[in-house]
C-alpha cells in the first residue's frame, strides 16, 4: 500500500434542528492509502454520508456544524481552508459520485455540459477540447454513441447510464480520491455489476484511491480491501474484508451479515433480522449505541462507551464483549481495591 | 408537434366562437346603448344613427354579420369615435401598451427572480424578511396609490422623471415600476418558495462537488429549475399586462389600450368591446400556449409533445 | 350640448358624457407658479400647450359633438361666424350678411381669399355641401338637429326631402344664400356652432375615415395639424394660408391627450403646459381651495347649472310641496364652499348668468332667480308635513338619490342627503351607477330623485328652458308638464322680437321652479383655470370652452 | 468462538454491569422520541414561529378595532362636519376629517369592516370554487380539463364590466352582490394554480394506494391531494384578499358594492387619491392598515402553511 | 392440483405515448397462483413488474386479457363489483416514502380503508381496530396518531402493510416491498410477511429484483424481461439450472457477502441496457444482450414452453 492520501480525525459533525442537535457523527477517525479502495457500511442513517460530504465540506452550514476534527488530505486540513481554495479541490482532487443518479443530475442541462463544467472550470480547457475531453469520458464509462448522448438530458437517460455520467463527472479530472456514495443502491443487480466492474477496473488501471459507501455489505465485497463498518455515528469495527466476513468480532457487524438471505437458505429456515431501528441521534445513547438492539446486550454497554480493541494489526472492534475481559478486572479490581 | 399545435388551434377558435357569443349576447342584454345620447336628439336621428350602424336589424342578423366580419378579420367600425376602425385603434394604442407591458414583464423577472433569490439565499435572515416585506407592500399597495405618489415624488418634487408620455427611455421608469410592483412581489415569493427547495435538491449539492463557485451554482443550476413555476404565471402575466392597465395609462398619459378595456364598456361602443374582447382572449390564449412551450424550453423533462426517450 | 359627467369645477367629462358646456370669458393674466417662471420652451418660437382628456372622437365637424373635438376645431376650421371672448358671435369667412325683411332669408359673401391645407380655395359649394351633408340621414350625425333650422332640413334628414329643397344654395363661388324654416332671432349665434363648420367636398366624398388621419385631413382653420400621435399627443402649427394669418400669434400649439386630472396638474407644476381649465384638464377638486387661495388660479363662470331633478310621476315627489321642501331644505353655499369649493354661484333657477339677454344685459341681470325661492328650513318643514298629510303619508317613503358614478358627484351628494337628515329628519338613501345604466334609468323613471346638468348649446336661454321644462322636451327627464309652460315656451320660439322671447321664457322658468318646482337647482358652474404667465389672450368662453386660438406668448 | 467465551467470562466475573439484559428482540418496536400530539405541534410551531404571531396579532387587533371603535367612538361614519372639512390629525380627529369632515379615524374602522368581510369572503369563495374547480380539473386531466380550462379562460375574457353592470340589472347593491360578482371570476386564478399542483400530485402513490382500497376519485382527491397543496393555495389565498379588496372599490364604485356614506378602505383609497399632495392624511391612514392587514395575512398565513405541514415540523 | 386461485391469461397493458404509439409494458404474460403460495416475479427496473402487479388487480385497466381470482374474471367487473372486489386482493407498494400521504396520521390511513368498505360502525371501534391492526405488524397502538415522516422506512412499510391488511384481503400484490430498505430492515419485512402469510392463509404476488430475496420468499418464480415473462419455474429449480441465459446472467451478478465465494465465481457481465420498450428488438426481446444469440432469434420470438414439469422458459436454445 502506498502512503496515506486521506486522514480523517475525530470528526463530529452536528445538525441544529427543531427540538434540538443531531449528532450525525461523533468522532470519526480513519485513513485511506494512495490506491486503496475503502468501503463504509451501515445502515441509514449511521452517518455515512454525512462523513463523506464533510470530507468535501459539502454540509450546509446552517444547520450543519463540524464540532472538532480535521480532514488532511494531501498535506493540509480541508476543514480550515478557504472556500476558494476548497473549490479547487472539489471536483479537481476529490470526485463525488452520489446515491441517486435520478436526482443528482441537473434536470434542465445537457449531460454534455454537465461534464465540460468542472474540465472548464478546473483545468482551464476551451470549449472545444472540454467537449473532446467529455466525449472520451463518456466512452471510457461505457457509454455507446457518446456524442449524441452528449446533447440528451438526463431524463432521457436510464438510471444506470446516468449513475456512469455521475461517474464521468467525478473522474473528469482525473481526481486522487474518489468518493462513491451508495453507488448501486439505485441500481438494477445487473447494472450495479456493470457499474462496480467497471469501478474495479478504474481503479486498477489509475490507481485511484475509492471510498466507497454502501449499506449492502454483499457489494463490497469484490473491490474493497477495507471495510469501516459505522453505526450511529461512530465507526464500531474495522478491518480487511476477509476479517470483516470471515471473523465479525462486532453484533452488529455479524447481524448485517446474518440478516442476509443467502442462496441455499432453505424456507423454513427464518431471516435473522437485527430488530428494532437505529436510535435518534437529536438525544444519542448514553453508552454503545448499538445496546437497544443488540441481543448480547449487557448492563455496562447501556452506561458506557466501548473503547477500541484491537483484535488484529488491521482489526479493531468497539464493544464491550471483546474489552471486556481487560475492563472486568479493571472494573473488578476497582471494586476491590476500593473495598 | 404540428398536430399538437392545430389540436389546440382548434380549441382555441372553439373557444373563441363561444367568447364572442357570450359577449355579443351580454353586451345586448345590459342596459345603456351605444346611441343613447345625456342629451336626447331627435327620434329622427336616432332612427338614422341606428340605421348607420346597422342595429335596426334583428340581433341575429347583427351576430351573423359581426361574425362574417371577424373572418376576414375585421372589427367593426367604433360608434364613439366615428370612422376610427377597431383595428386601427387597436393597433394604435396596443404599440405603446406593448412597449410598456414588455419593459414591465422583463422588469418583473429580473427583479422578481433578484428578490426571491436573494430571499432564498438567506433563508429566514434578515435579507429574506427584509425581501419579503417589500414584496407584501408590493402587493398591498395598489397602483392606483403606487402610480400618483411616483409622479409626485418623482417628476413634480424631485424632478427626476417627466410627469407623463413615453418618448424617452427614461420615462419608462416610473410607469414601469408601478406596473410590476405586484408581479415582482408575486414573482419573488414564487421563486423564494422554489429556489429553497431546489437549493436543497441533490444536483446543486453535485455542482458544489465539482468545485463550482456559489454564483455559477446559483446562476447555471439553481435559477433555471426555480424559474418553471415562474413560467407558468408568465402566461396569464403577459396578456394582462401587455394590454396596460387603465390605471397605470391614466396617470401617466400613455396613449395605450388598458382604457378601452373599461371606455369601450362605459360608452357601450359595441363593435369597440367586441374587438377588444377578441384580441385579449386570442392573446391571452397565445401567451398561455407560448408559455407551455417556453415551459418546454425551460424544463426539457416536459418536451414529450411527441416521443419520450426511453 | 349639455352637461353631463361635469360635477363642480365644469371639468372633468367622465363617465362619457360626451360634451360639455361652450363659453364663458375672459382670460386672465397671472401672477405666478412657483419656480421657473419664464418657461419658453423652443427658442423664439412661440408656442402654447395645454392638455384635453381623450382623443377627439371625430375631428370632422359634422360628427363631433364633445368638447374635446370643439376646442381643437376652434383652431382647425373657420365657420361663416365665430365667438368672440365675451361669447357674441361676430362674422368670420362671412364678409357680409344680408338677412330678408322676415328673417327668413340670409345671404352671406365670403371672404376670397380663404383656402383649405391642401390649397384648395374655401368656396360658398363647400359650406352648402358640408351642411347638406350633416343633414343627410346617411351621414347620422348627432347634431342634425342643429341644422333643423334650415328649410327642409329636418324633412331630408328624415327622409322626406330632397337635398336639393334644403334651405342652403351657393348662388355663386362666394355667395351663400340660407333660408330658414321659421324666423329665429339667434340664427347668428347657433351659426358660430361646429355643425356650422365646411369641409371639403373633394377630400371628404368617398372617404368617411378622412379626418382620422393626418394625411388625409383638410381643413381650413387658423392652424394645421403636423403630428397626430393618437391617444398621445397633436401638435398643430400656424397654417400660413389663413386668410387672416396676421390675428394669429402661436407658431405652434401641443395638445397633449391627458384623462388624468392630477397628471395634468403635475404638467402644469413642472411647466410641462400651460393652461389647465375650461374643459383643457381640470384642477384636481383637492387642490382648489389652495390654488385659488394663493392666486395662482381663477375662478370663471360658465353656462352650465347642476341641479337634481324630480320623478314627478311618482310618490311623493309627484307632490310639489314636498319638491319645494326639499329645495328649499339646503344650504347651497355651504356646499359651494365646503364641497366644490369653485365659487359657484347658487341657483334658484335654471338659466345659468353667463347666458346672454337683450341688449347687452344678460338673461339673470334682466330677470333674476332671486325671487323664486328661498333656503328655509322652517318653512321647508311645514311644506314637507302638508305635502305628505295631501299625498296621505304617515311617514317619509323609502326614497333614493341616484347619481353617475363620480367622485364629485357623490361628496355634493352625500352632503346634501346629510343636510336633508338634519333639516328635515328625513333619510334619502344613495345610490350611483355607471353612466350608461344611469342614463338608461334615469329615461326610464325609474328614479326618486337623479343628478343632472345642463350646459347651453348656443348662447340663449332657450337652450335651457325649452330643453328641460317642457313637456314635449326628450331632455324633461322629471315628466314635468305643465301646459301654461308649455304654451309660454312655444309663444317664445315662434316669436321674432327678441324682448317677447326672453319674456316668455324668464315667466315660463318662474312657473316651473317657484310654483311647482319642477327640478331642485343647486348652482351654476364655474370652472378654475390656470394659466401660466406671459400667456395673453387665451380665455375660457361663455360656455366654459377653452379658446386659445387668437391667444399669444409674451 | 473467542466471542462467546469472551462473555461468559465477563459474565462470570462481573455480575452487575456484564449481566446480559436479556432482550426478547422480535419484540414491538418502539419509538424513542417522546412526542407531542398533533394539535400541540400545530401550536407549538405556530406560537413559536414570531413572524407568524405578529400577523395575528395584528389581525385580532384589527379586527377588534373595527368591530368596536364605530361603537364607542363619540363620531360616526357619516355625519358631515362642513365647517371642519379635511382637517389634519389632531386630539379630536386621530385621523384627521374628509373631504365632508366626517371622522376618518370612525370611518377607517367602518371601512375595515367592510373589507375584512369582503377579503375573507373572497378567501372563501377561492376555497370552495377555485379550489373544486382546479382540482377536478387537474385530477381528471385530458377533455375534462381541456373543456373546463376553456370555460375559465372564456369567463376570464369576458369584459368584466359586462358582467358586473349586468348584475346591476338583477340585483340590488349590497354585500351579497358583490360576493357574487367576486364569485364570477375570482376563482380562476386560484383553479389554475390548484390544477398545477394536482396534476403534479396526482400521480403520488398514495394516491395509487387509496384507490387500491377502492376509494372514489372524489375522495382521493379531497382527502389526499388537495390537503398535500395547501402550501400554494394558501399563498394564493392570502394574495387574493388584497385584490378581493380593490375589487370592492371597483365595484362600489360602479354602483353595485356598499353605497356611501358607508366606507370601505377600497372606497377611501379611491377618494382619497386625488387628495394625497394636500391632505396626505386622507390616503395613508386607509393604505397603512391595508398594508398592515396584508402584511399580517401573509405571515400569518406563511405560518399555518408550515404549522399544519406535518414534514415541515421535522427541521 | 386444483383449480389454481389466481390465474391471468395472455395479460397485456399498453400505454398510449404521443400519437398512436404505444408502450407495451406489459405484453401477454400468464401465470397461475395456487391459494397460499407466494409467486416471485423478477426483472429488470422497467421491465413491467409493477404494471403486470397493478394490472392483475386492476389498478391499471388492461388492454386485454383475463384475470380470473377464485374463478371470477375481474376485468369484466363493473363499479360496484370492483369495489366489493377490492376488498380480497390488496397491494403494498414499493416506494414506503411515496405511498403514504404524509398529512395523514397513521390512524387515519389505516383507517380510510376500514371507512370505504364500511367495515366498522363507530369511532372507537374504528380506532380500537387500527390498534389491533398495528399490533400485528409489530407496532404498538401509540404510532397510531403519528405521521409517517415520523416513522423509519421499516417501520413505514409496516403500516403500508398493515392498510394493506385491514380490509382482510386474500391476496396481496407485494410490489417490491423491501427495495427501498436497509439490508438490516429488509429481513424484518421479510419475516413478517411470512409470518403473516401462515397466520391468514394469504396468496401473494411478489414483486422484487433482488433474487437473494425472492427466492427465499417464493414458492414459484416468474423472470420478466421486456413486458414478457421469459422463465417460470419452481424456485429451486430456478437457481439450481436456470434455463434462459436472462436468468443466468441475473443470478450470476447477485453478489455474494463472502469473499472466498466471491473470488471463485464466475460473472456473466451483461452487455448493454434493457432496450427501449417503444421500440423492442424483433425476435426475442432478449438478443441484443444475449451471449448466445443467433441469427434466428433476431427472427423468430421463441414461445413460452414447458421446458420440463412445472418449468417453463421462453428461448430458442431449448427448442
Ligand atoms: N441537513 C441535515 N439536517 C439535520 N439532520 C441531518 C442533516 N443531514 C443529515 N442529518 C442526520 O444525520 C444523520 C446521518 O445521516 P447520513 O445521511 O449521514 O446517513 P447515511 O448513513 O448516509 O444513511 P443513508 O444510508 O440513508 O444514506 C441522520 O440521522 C440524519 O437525519
Ligand atoms: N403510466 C405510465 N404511462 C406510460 N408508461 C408507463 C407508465 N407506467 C409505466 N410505464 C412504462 O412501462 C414500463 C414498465 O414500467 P414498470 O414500472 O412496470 O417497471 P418495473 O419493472 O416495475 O420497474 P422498477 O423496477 O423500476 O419498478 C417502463 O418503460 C415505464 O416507463
Ligand atoms: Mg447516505
Ligand atoms: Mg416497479
Amino acid at each position: 500500500m502506498g502512503k496515506t492520501i486521506l486522514e480523517v480525525r475525530d470528526l463530529r459533525v452536528s445538525f441544529e434542528v427543531y427540538g434540538g442537535e443531531v449528532e450525525a457523527v461523533r468522532g470519526v477517525s480513519f485513513h485511506v492509502c494512495e490506491g486503496e479502495a475503502v468501503a463504509i457500511v451501515g445502515e441509514s442513517g449511521s452517518g455515512k454520508s454525512v462523513t463523506a460530504q464533510a470530507i468535501m465540506r459539502l454540509i450546509a452550514m446552517p444547520p450543519g456544524k463540524f464540532k472538532s476534527g480535521s480532514v488532511i488530505f494531501e498535506g493540509r486540513d480541508l476543514l480550515t481552508i478557504s472556500e476558494k481554495e476548497m473549490q479547487k479541490v472539489r471536483g479537481n482532487k476529490i470526485g463525488m459520485i452520489f446515491q441517486d443518479p435520478m436526482t443528482s443530475l441537473n434536470p434542465t442541462m445537457t449531460i454534455g455540459m454537465q461534464i465540460m463544467e468542472s474540465l472548464i472550470k478546473h483545468q482551464r480547457l476551451r470549449k472545444s477540447a472540454a467537449k473532446a475531453r467529455a466525449i472520451e469520458l463518456l466512452a471510457m464509462v461505457g457509454i455507446p454513441d457518446p456524442e449524441t448522448r452528449m446533447k440528451q438530458y438526463p431524463h432521457q437517460m436510464s438510471g444506470g447510464m446516468r449513475q456512469r455520467v455521475m461517474i464521468a463527472i467525478a473522474l473528469a479530472c482525473n481526481p486522487a480520491l474518489l468518493i462513491a456514495d451508495e453507488p448501486t443502491t439505485a441500481l438494477d443487480v445487473t447494472i450495479q455489476a456493470q457499474v462496480m466492474q467497471f469501478m474495479k477496473e478504474l481503479q486498477q488501471n489509475t490507481n485511484t484511491s475509492i471510498i466507497l459507501i454502501t449499506h449492502d455489505l454483499g457489494v463490497v465485497v469484490d473491490l474493497c480491501d477495507r471495510v469501516i463498518v459505522m453505526y450511529a455515528g461512530q465507526i464500531v469495527e474495522t478491518g480487511t474484508k476477509w476479517e470483516i466476513f470471515k471473523n465479525p468480532q462486532h453484533p452488529y457487524t455479524k447481524g448485517l451479515l446474518k440478516s442476509l438471505p443467502r442462496l441455499d437458505q432453505p424456507k423454513n429456515e427464518p431471516l435473522i433480522p437485527i430488530y428494532g431501528t437505529p436510535p435518534d441521534m437529536i438525544q444519542p445513547p448514553q453508552g454503545c449505541g448499538f445496546c437497544s438492539r443488540c441481543e448480547s446486550a449487557m448492563r455496562i454497554c447501556e452506561r458506557q462507551d466501548p473503547e477500541w480493541t484491537a483484535i488484529s494489526e488491521t482489526q479493531s472492534v468497539r464493544c464491550w464483549l471483546q474489552s471486556a475481559g481487560e475492563k472486568a478486572a479493571a472494573v473488578v479490581g476497582g471494586k476491590e481495591a476500593d473495598a | 408537434m404540428v398536430r399538437f399545435i392545430l389540436q389546440k388551434f382548434v380549441f382555441m377558435i372553439v373557444s373563441l366562437f363561444v367568447l364572442v357569443t357570450a359577449t355579443f349576447v351580454l353586451m345586448n342584454a345590459v342596459p345603456g346603448s351605444p346611441l343613447q345620447r345625456e342629451k336626447a336628439t331627435t327620434p329622427q336621428i336616432q332612427k338614422n344613427l341606428e340605421a348607420y350602424y346597422g342595429l335596426d336589424k334583428p340581433l341575429i342578423q347583427q351576430y351573423g354579420i359581426y361574425l362574417k366580419n371577424l373572418l376576414k378579420f375585421d372589427l367593426g367600425i367604433s360608434m364613439k369615435k366615428r370612422f376610427y376602425s377597431v383595428n386601427k385603434i387597436i393597433a394604435d394604442s396596443f404599440k405603446y401598451s406593448l412597449r410598456l407591458g414588455v419593459v414591465s414583464v422583463i422588469t418583473s423577472v429580473i427583479a422578481g427572480c433578484v428578490l426571491g433569490i436573494i430571499a432564498a439565499l438567506h433563508h429566514r435572515k434578515f435579507l429574506d424578511n427584509l425581501a419579503m416585506v417589500l414584496a407584501v407592500i408590493g402587493l398591498a399597495v395598489p397602483s392606483m396609490v403606487m402610480a400618483p405618489l411616483l409622479q409626485y415624488l418623482f417628476a413634480v418634487k424631485f424632478r427626476l422623471f417627466n410627469v407623463a408620455g413615453l418618448e424617452r427611455p427614461l420615462d419608462y421608469v416610473l410607469p414601469t415600476i408601478a406596473l410590476s410592483s405586484a408581479s415582482i412581489a408575486f414573482i419573488a415569493r414564487l421563486i423564494r418558495t422554489t429556489m429553497t427547495e431546489v437549493l436543497h435538491a441533490d444536483f446543486i449539492r453535485t455542482a458544489k462537488a465539482k468545485g463550482l463557485p456559489g454564483h455559477l451554482i446559483v446562476w447555471r443550476h439553481a435559477l433555471r429549475n426555480s424559474m418553471l413555476p415562474v413560467v407558468t404565471y408568465l402566461g396569464y402575466l403577459v396578456a394582462g399586462v401587455i394590454t396596460g392597465s387603465v390605471v397605470i395609462e391614466a396617470i401617466f398619459a400613455i396613449p395605450g389600450m388598458g382604457k378601452f378595456f373599461v371606455q369601450s364598456v362605459v360608452d357601450r361602443d359595441y363593435p369597440l368591446i367586441m374587438g377588444i374582447t377578441v384580441f385579449y382572449a386570442v392573446l391571452l390564449m397565445v401567451c398561455r400556449f407560448l408559455a407551455d412551450i417556453a415551459y418546454a424550453l425551460v424544463d426539457p423533462r416536459m418536451r414529450n409533445f411527441t416521443k419520450k426517450v426511453a | 350640448a349639455c352637461t353631463s359627467g361635469n360635477n363642480n369645477n365644469g371639468g372633468q367629462n367622465q363617465n362619457g358624457g360626451e360634451t360639455a358646456p361652450p363659453s364663458g370669458n375672459s382670460p386672465s393674466t397671472n401672477t405666478q407658479t412657483g419656480d421657473d417662471s419664464n418657461a419658453e420652451p423652443t427658442g423664439g418660437l412661440k408656442e402654447f400647450r395645454f392638455t384635453i382628456g381623450s382623443e377627439p372622437p371625430s375631428l370632422d365637424p359634422a360628427l363631433s359633438t364633445d368638447s374635446q373635438s370643439y376646442i381643437l376645431g376652434l383652431g382647425l376650421y373657420e365657420g361663416l361666424f365665430r365667438l368672440n371672448p365675451e361669447g357674441i358671435s361676430e362674422p368670420a369667412l362671412a364678409e357680409s350678411i344680408v338677412v330678408s325683411a322676415d328673417g327668413k332669408t340670409y345671404t352671406f359673401k365670403l371672404h376670397q381669399g380663404a383656402k383649405w391645407t391642401n390649397g384648395d380655395p374655401v368656396t360658398a359649394h363647400d359650406f352648402e355641401y358640408s351642411w347638406k351633408r350633416t343633414l343627410a340621414p346617411e351621414t347620422a350625425a348627432d347634431y342634425a338637429y342643429m341644422l333643423y333650422y334650415l328649410e327642409n332640413g329636418e324633412k331630408y334628414n328624415a327622409g322626406e326631402a330632397s337635398a336639393d329643397e334644403v334651405g342652403v344654395k351657393a348662388l355663386d363661388d362666394y355667395t351663400l344664400e340660407v333660408k330658414l324654416e321659421s324666423a329665429t332671432p339667434y340664427f347668428l349665434d347657433i351659426l358660430a356652432h361646429s355643425s356650422y363648420w365646411p369641409v371639403n367636398k373633394n377630400v371628404v366624398e368617398g372617404r368617411p375615415d378622412w379626418a382620422t388621419d393626418i394625411k388625409t385631413l383638410v381643413t381650413n382653420g387658423p392652424f394645421k395639424v403636423t403630428e397626430w400621435q393618437h391617444g398621445g399627443k397633436l401638435v398643430l402649427e400656424k397654417n400660413p394660408d389663413y386668410y387672416n394669418k396676421d390675428k394669429i400669434n402661436f407658431d405652434k400649439v401641443t395638445v397633449l391627450m391627458v384623462e388624468e386630472d392630477s397628471t395634468v396638474f403635475n404638467l402644469f407644476k413642472t411647466d410641462e403646459i400651460d393652461w389647465i381649465g375650461a374643459q383643457a384638464g381640470s384642477v384636481p377638486t383637492d387642490q382648489v381651495t389652495q390654488v385659488l387661495q394663493s392666486g395662482e388660479a381663477k375662478v370663471m363662470p360658465i353656462a352650465s347649472t347642476y341641479y337634481y331633478i324630480f320623478n314627478t310621476t311618482k310618490k311623493p315627489f309627484s307632490n310639489a310641496k314636498i319638491r319645494k321642501a326639499f329645495a328649499m331644505a339646503i344650504d347651497r353655499q355651504a356646499i359651494i364652499d365646503n364641497v366644490t369649493k369653485a365659487n359657484q354661484e347658487p341657483a334658484f333657477a335654471l338659466v345659468p348668468p353667463s347666458i346672454r339677454g337683450v341688449e347687452g344685459k344678460s338673461f339673470r341681470e334682466l330677470y333674476p332667480d332671486s325671487g323664486y325661492f328661498q333656503e328655509n328650513v322652517e318653512e321647508a318643514r311645514k311644506l314637507l308635513a302638508e305635502g305628505l298629510q295631501e299625498e296621505g303619508l304617515s311617514k317619509f317613503p323609502e326614497v333614493t338619490l341616484l347619481y353617475n358614478t363620480n367622485e364629485g358627484h357623490k361628496a355634493i351628494a352625500e352632503a346634501i342627503v346629510d343636510q336633508w337628515r338634519k333639516n328635515l329628519g328625513v333619510e334619502v338613501k344613495l345610490g350611483n351607477q355607471e353612466w350608461g345604466t344611469f342614463l338608461e334609468t334615469r329615461d326610464a323613471l325609474q328614479y326618486d330623485i337623479a343628478r343632472a346638468g345642463w350646459g347651453a348649446d348656443y348662447n340663449h336661454p332657450i337652450s335651457f328652458s325649452y330643453d328641460l321644462i317642457h313637456s314635449k322636451s326628450g331632455n324633461n327627464d322629471g315628466a314635468y308638464a305643465n301646459p301654461q309652460v308649455d304654451q309660454l315656451l312655444e309663444q317664445a320660439i315662434a316669436s321674432s322680437d327678441e324682448k317677447t322671447v326672453m319674456a316668455n321664457i324668464a315667466e315660463a322658468e318662474k312657473i316651473a321652479i317657484a310654483d311647482d318646482m319642477a327640478i331642485l337647482p343647486i348652482y351654476y358652474y364655474t370652472t378654475v383655470t390656470m394659466i401660466k404667465p406671459g400667456i395673453v389672450d387665451v380665455v375660457s368662453d361663455y360656455a366654459g370652452y377653452l379658446n386659445w386660438v387668437f391667444g399669444d406668448r409674451q | 468462538m473467542r466471542i462467546e467465551g469472551n462473555t461468559n467470562t465477563v459474565v462470570q466475573a462481573n455480575v452487575d454491569l456484564f449481566a446480559p439484559i436479556g432482550r426478547d428482540p422480535s419484540g414491538k418496536e418502539r419509538i424513542e422520541r417522546k412526542s407531542m400530539s398533533t394539535w400541540q405541534h400545530i401550536r407549538y410551531r405556530l406560537f413559536s414561529n414570531k413572524l407568524a404571531m405578529t400577523g395575528l396579532v395584528i389581525i385580532i387587533l384589527i379586527t377588534l378595532l373595527a368591530i368596536f371603535v364605530p361603537i364607542i367612538s363619540p363620531h360616526d361614519h357619516f355625519t358631515n362636519d362642513l365647517e371642519n372639512t379635511n382637517q389634519p390629525p389632531s386630539w379630536n380627529h386621530w385621523f384627521g376629517t374628509d373631504d365632508l369632515g366626517r371622522d376618518m379615524f370612525v370611518r377607517t374602522w367602518k371601512g375595515a369592516q367592510v373589507s375584512l368581510f369582503v377579503g375573507v369572503a373572497a378567501a372563501l369563495i377561492d376555497l370552495v370554487i377555485g379550489v373544486v374547480y382546479g382540482g377536478i380539473m387537474g385530477y381528471y386531466g385530458g377533455k375534462v380539463d381541456e373543456v373546463m380550462n376553456r370555460i375559465a379562460e372564456i369567463l376570464y375574457a369576458i369584459p368584466y364590466l359586462l358582467v358586473v353592470i349586468m348584475l346591476l340589472v338583477v340585483m340590488e347593491p349590497s354585500l351579497t352582490t358583490i360576493i357574487v360578482a367576486m364569485s364570477i371570476t375570482g376563482w380562476i386564478n386560484m383553479a389554475w394554480i390548484v390544477r398545477g399542483q394536482i396534476m403534479q400530485l396526482k400521480n403520488q402513490e398514495y394516491a395509487l394506494a387509496s384507490r387500491s382500497l377502492g376509494a372514489s376519485s372524489m375522495r382521493i382527491l379531497f382527502r389526499h391531494l388537495i390537503p398535500n397543496a395547501m402550501g400554494p393555495i394558501i399563498v394564493t389565498l392570502t394574495l387574493s384578499v388584497p385584490s378581493a379588496i380593490f375589487t370592492e372599490a371597483f365595484l362600489s364604485f360602479l354602483g353595485l358594492g356598499v353605497q356611501s356614506p358607508v366606507a370601505s378602505w377600497g372606497t377611501m383609497l379611491d377618494d382619497g387619491i386625488n387628495a394625497l399632495t394636500v391632505y396626505p392624511w386622507r390616503e395613508f391612514f386607509p393604505a397603512l392598515f391595508l398594508s398592515l392587514t396584508m402584511f399580517a395575512f401573509n405571515v400569518f398565513g406563511d405560518g399555518l402553511r408550515d404549522a399544519f405541514d406535518p414534514v415541515m415540523r421535522k427541521s | 392440483m386444483s383449480q389454481p386461485f389466481i390465474e391471468v391469461h395472455g395479460l397485456t397493458k399498453y400505454f398510449p405515448v404521443g400519437r398512436r404509439r404505444v408502450l407495451k409494458a406489459v405484453d401477454g404474460i400468464q401465470f397461475t397462483i395456487q391459494k397460499g403460495e407466494t409467486l416471485g416475479l423478477v426483472g429488470e427496473s422497467g421491465c413491467g413488474k409493477t404494471t403486470a402487479g397493478r394490472t392483475v388487480i386492476r389498478l391499471y385497466e388492461p388492454t386485454s386479457g383475463r384475470v380470473l381470482i377464485g374463478g371470477t374474471d375481474i376485468t369484466r367487473l363493473k363499479r360496484s363489483g370492483l369495489k366489493a372486489f377490492r376488498r380480497k386482493m390488496q397491494m403494498i407498494f414499493q416506494d414506503p416514502y411515496a405511498s403514504l400521504n404524509p398529512r395523514m396520521t397513521v390512524l387515519d390511513i389505516i383507517g380510510e380503508a376500514l371507512d370505504i368498505h364500511g367495515l366498522v360502525k363507530s369511532r372507537t371501534e374504528r380506532k380500537y381496530r387500527v390498534e389491533q391492526l398495528l399490533e400485528l405488524v409489530g407496532l404498538s397502538a401509540e404510532h397510531a396518531s403519528r405521521y409517517p415522516h415520523e416513522f423509519s422506512g421499516g417501520q413505514r412499510q409496516r403500516i403500508g402493510i398493515t392498510r394493506a391488511l385491514a380490509v382482510e384481503p386474500e391476496f396481496i400484490v407485494c410490489d417490491e416491498p423491501i427495495s427501498a430498505l436497509d439490508v438490516s430492515i429488509q429481513a424484518q419485512i421479510v419475516n413478517l410477511l411470512i409470518d403473516l402469510q401462515k397466520k391468514m392463509g394469504l396468496t401473494y404476488l411478489f414483486v422484487a429484483h433482488d433474487l437473494a430475496m425472492v427466492k427465499y420468499v417464493s414458492d414459484r418464480i416468474a423472470v420478466m424481461y421486456l413486458g414478457k415473462i421469459v422463465e417460470l419455474a419452481r424456485s429451486e429449480d430456478l437457481y439450481d439450472d436456470p434455463q434462459h441465459p436472462y436468468t443466468q446472467a441475473l443470478l450470476s451478478a447477485i453478489p455474494i457477502p463472502d469473499p472466498e465465494a466471491e473470488a471463485k465465481k464466475e460473472r456473466i457481465i451483461l452487455r448493454g441496457e434493457l432496450p427501449n420498450p417503444m421500440n423492442p428488438p424483433s425476435g426475442c426481446p432478449f438478443r441484443t444482450r444475449c451471449p448466445h444469440a443467433k441469427e434466428r432469434c433476431a427472427q423468430e420470438a421463441p414461445a413460452f414452453r414447458e421446458v420440463r414439469p412445472g418449468h417453463w422458459a421462453a428461448c430458442h436454445l431449448h427448442a
